[in-house]
């Protein structure tokens, strides 16, 4: 038997294979380079990054949910600057694949901090992060709103010919209109889905456990949903998908590629084993050996309705 | 760091909710400082879907001691590991105490199972260094003298010992160290840390305490656990990376 | 210390104690009926019933997912008149509250049986359901619909003079919106959330799992959204709202009360302990009186932000 | 119907995926018909969140015994349980085989686990019926030859008795019981239930099967288990309620 293809395309980026690591949940890859050989992995995607530095909300921040967690980290970062002058070494250093998530409060934020970043090496595409559930301005405001996505999408694709993929959020009822809204103004990719908005309160204090009030919910609880999200743009909108939502073994990459996505987010469950990703991978190549699949791509969409 | 799959030794119910496990951990176990942690998966299963952090109580040649209340069902579900089994350990976390200052009494306080880092920690300092102990509970079954030397204990409703919290009882006991080259080690719930830390301003103690908040990953990646600074309001460090242990004067506790 | 008073109003329904039934988890009642007294719940609601007896999909009809399932039942029920003759006889023999939950593929539809039904007796309220994900008519076409919502509410309210509570669907962005919509029309109450869509596949055979390949997602995995959507209408409307969604314990029904419930109801966990809800009446009287609460009711939107 | 904590006595691994559990449950075991099944929670978590259906293996005295095969986490937590643990088992379920036809041999076909529900028929039937029982499995492993009586075996790939399905293995021994007043009841995978519902029919057999699906409740309030009934198609019936046992002329298999 010839030997498998792992690498996926997502508009003119090209993958050594379809896992990659989603914002928020490796940091800027130091860390997790202790555990996981970031070179090996299809492409690491940074915590967002936003103009300037933020601090992020009060703890406490995360909670745990039956199979899932909520978090309002509230984009806590280092800034463009510090990012390119601190991070992006390393990430060069490890031979890493970069995909930078970009979150703002503005469009002209969005625009600034893409314009910024946009001759970095390393960066091989951006993520724009319209659908962070934890923050007062940008966030939701943007991600539930057609018309924002069009128009930040149109100005952001404007300053950059890497790769635009717009993250989108589950929180709508026609997520495929947003896909839809992202393609026409010239993305190169869908990610889908950012978390749900979710709570929790202690009955004791009678006060909500996260210092934000409301978190974004992600883990195996969501799977399902986003799996639904996934099939959803996949059936009506014909854009490259990003599959995320509470993937925790190689038969979830499967089903994820199945349903639509070209490629994959793993997010939550590197919180628990950091090395998920590569170990993904494996089961992967073993699922396509024995279906006698040649190249993994051949999987996208490939669901029998 | 690493993960590694833990074989439990033995396990030992202390206290009507305190149990101690021990686990052959042969990389792990030589490599902790006294005031890590680690982040241990109670099972494989997606509920409880988070690991769960854990004081590294003892080391003894290869083997790790925890020492932990049942708090939930993560908890329960490590209280009913068996010999034999396994489980997933990653670590070690987290910075420790800072041994090297210049001190030569060590005065642990320590509340319920906020005694749990202790036990290797004397045995670190173990002829080396002067200690003196006190530990606070809420009633006499919070009281796990386990590993402990020198001790004094308190309870909130006087069942055994002082009749009062730690900090009084350290207050009552001051002349016992008052005079000594003095580092103060703590842990404890978060009120304790605080009174604890006026204490040490008030005599002008060096104090390290160990924190504790809910993590998700417990190495720096969600930036799950920020803890706010004295010194500036510019960024949050974390207590997973940062800490646990930190000088009560670097942190607001 | 004085006696805990458990009842709460609704609009001008008064329940003993705010522990529903909920929809499609308790048949008609019969079945359950060997676990549990239904006189002493608050109120049983029924299987959606249309006007027409429904078939409902093929199987697969269920199907297990991380601390959650998926349903894609398709409003199964034996029809108005069938309930009629059938049903109704039991549900009064057991002396049980009743609010029967009425499905229909189209305005008139939902008119029409509310008139065939508002007269029987045993009948309390109308809990209208413009929110079953898994039928191709009515279902999440009205219920994702803002001006469906209002219209549907201001028909039903013509045609009776019990209780009409909406059930709302928890995919869309904003579901104050439609509380407002049903408000605004005179419902007494909305009840929130129906499940979210989920789906999943067989990754072998690549098909779904369920025959009508999306389904409602409902259990504790679902718990910190339906507190968010219950959370976001209390803040926003002033009208009695019911809580549903993941509820597995008393604690849940406490925290669903805290966030803005005046009851709530209970799905899922039928299936698991048929008892279940007579049981969390012990955990919420402790719960009030060692919180020194007279009445249950004050509990409702007492959230401490 | 109810609900009963069960405790067990023994669990027995029988082969490599399957285990025998026999556990103490009073009221249950002496309201159990053979074809009935219980929906056992595994624990007392929210996952696995629902029950799980199991057929009644056997019954001796106070006790029920259960034959499962490890399948997914369910069942394995369920491999897991000890002398002393309790189980919450809902029960009895279902309508269970009609024992009061007219026949004189009953031949129990099953498939791999599918053997589940026999011994407490064969129980039940001792001394008053001749019996017959073919057995077919994918291999030697899947053959759990306990509490069957007369036995003939059949494996996919002949590690084991005749080679071939199950169905086959009896058209082969069609003569031992052709022309006797037989009664054919059987268990197993669908496609085997398929052949057999064909098989009875080419020959005129009354013939019960025991069928599976998909259920979130197990006693008809969620309508989670339809099944296509032969002579009607306004309503589906319901497998927990109106099966699991059903004669194969009345079901769409
Ligand atoms: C650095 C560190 C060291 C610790 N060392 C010890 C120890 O040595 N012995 C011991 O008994 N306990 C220790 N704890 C607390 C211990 O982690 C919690 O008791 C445990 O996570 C509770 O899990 P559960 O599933 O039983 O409880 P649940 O309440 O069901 O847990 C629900 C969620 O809340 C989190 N959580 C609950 N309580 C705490 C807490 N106090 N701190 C942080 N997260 C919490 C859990 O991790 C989980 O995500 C430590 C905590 C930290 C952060
Ligand atoms: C009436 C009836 C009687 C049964 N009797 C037996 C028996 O005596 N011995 C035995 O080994 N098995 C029996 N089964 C099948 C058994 O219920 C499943 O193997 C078991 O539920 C698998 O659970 P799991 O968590 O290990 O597997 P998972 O695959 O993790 O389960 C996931 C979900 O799918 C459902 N499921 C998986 N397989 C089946 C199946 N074959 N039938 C129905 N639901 C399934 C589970 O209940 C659960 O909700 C019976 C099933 C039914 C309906
Ligand atoms: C702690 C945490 C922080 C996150 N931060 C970000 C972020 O900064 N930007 C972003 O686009 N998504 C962020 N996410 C969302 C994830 O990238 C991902 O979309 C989501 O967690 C669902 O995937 P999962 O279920 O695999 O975790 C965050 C998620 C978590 C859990
Ligand atoms: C099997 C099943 C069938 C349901 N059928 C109906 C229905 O007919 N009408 C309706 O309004 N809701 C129906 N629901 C939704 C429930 O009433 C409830 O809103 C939902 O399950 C969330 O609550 P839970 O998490 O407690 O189950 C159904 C839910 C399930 C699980
Ligand atoms: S627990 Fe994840 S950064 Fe500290
Ligand atoms: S399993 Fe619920 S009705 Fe049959």
């Amino acid at each position: 038997m010839s030997k498998l293809d792992l690498s996926v395309k997502i508009g003119n980026l090209t993958l050594k294979n379809p896992i990659m690591l989603a914002s928020g949940t490796v940091g800027y890859g130091n860390e997790i380079s202790n555990f996981t050989d970031l070179s090996k992995i299809g492409a690491i995607v940074t915590k967002s990054v936003s103009l300037k530095p933020r601090k992020g909300n009060p703890p406490q921040r995360i909670v745990e949910t039956p199979s899932g967690m909520l978090n309002a980290i509230g984009l806590a970062n280092v800034g463009v600057e510090s990012f390119i002058e601190d991070k992006i070494p390393f990430l060069e250093e490890v031979n890493s694949t970069v995909i930078c998530n970009i979150a703002a409060s503005s469009i002209d934020e969005y625009v600034e901090c893409t314009k910024l970043l946009t001759d970095q090496k390393v960066i091989k595409g951006f993520e724009i992060n319209v659908s962070c559930p934890n923050v007062k301005e940008g966030g939701l405001i943007f991600g539930n709103d057609l018309n924002s996505v069009g128009r930040i999408t149109e100005k952001v694709r404007a300053v950059t010919n890497k790769p635009v993929i717009i993250k989108l959020s589950p929180n709508v009822s026609d997520i495929h209109s947003f896909a839809e809204a992202a393609k026409k103004e010239g993305a190169d990719a869908v990610s889908a889905i950012n978390t749900l908005v979710g709570t929790s309160f202690d009955i004791n204090t009678r006060r909500p456990k996260i210092f934000n009030i409301t978190g974004g919910l992600s883990g195996p609880a969501i799977k399902p949903v986003a799996l639904a999200k996934v099939l959803e743009i996949s059936r009506k909108v014909d854009i490259p998908i990003i599959g995320i939502g509470g993937i925790m073994n190689w038969k979830d990459v499967i089903e994820f590629m199945i349903v639509g996505a070209s490629a994959v987010q793993i997010g939550t469950v590197n919180f628990i084993n950091p090395n998920a990703g590569i170990e993904m991978l494996e089961g992967i190549s073993n699922y396509c050996e024995k279906n006698q699949i040649k190249s993994i791509s051949e999987l996208t969409a490939s669901y029998q309705i | 760091m690493i993960i590694e799959n833990a074989v439990v030794e033995s396990i030992k119910q202390l206290e009507e909710k305190t149990y101690l496990i021990k686990a052959r951990s042969e990389t792990l176990a030589n490599s902790l400082k006294p005031g890590q942690f680690c982040n241990i998966k109670v099972n494989n299963s997606t509920f409880p879907l988070l690991r769960r952090p854990f004081s590294i109580c003892d080391v003894e040649n290869d083997s790790i001691f925890f020492m932990f209340d049942v708090h939930g069902e993560g908890t329960e579900i490590l209280s009913r590991k068996m010999f034999g089994d396994v489980i997933d350990v990653l670590g070690p976390l987290g910075n420790g105490f800072n041994l090297d200052d210049n001190f030569d009494t060590a005065v642990i306080a320590a509340g319920g199972i906020g005694v749990a880092p202790f036990p290797y920690l004397i045995r670190k300092l173990g002829g080396k260094k002067k200690m003196i102990s006190f530990l606070g509970g809420k009633s006499k079954e919070n009281i796990i003298e386990y590993g402990l030397k020198n001790l004094s204990i308190s309870t909130d409703d006087g069942s055994v010992g002082f009749h009062g919290n730690v900090i009084d009882l350290m207050e009552s006991n001051i002349e016992r160290f008052r005079n000594e080259d003095v580092k103060i080690f703590g842990c404890g719930p978060n009120p304790m840390l605080r009174a604890l830390k006026d204490f040490s301003i008030k005599y002008n103690f060096n104090c390290e305490v160990s924190t504790e908040c809910a993590m998700a990953c417990g190495f720096g990646i969600c930036q799950g656990c920020p803890i706010e600074k004295t010194d500036a309001d510019d960024k949050y460090l974390l207590v997973c990376k940062d800490g646990p242990v930190f000088n009560v004067k670097d942190v607001v506790l």
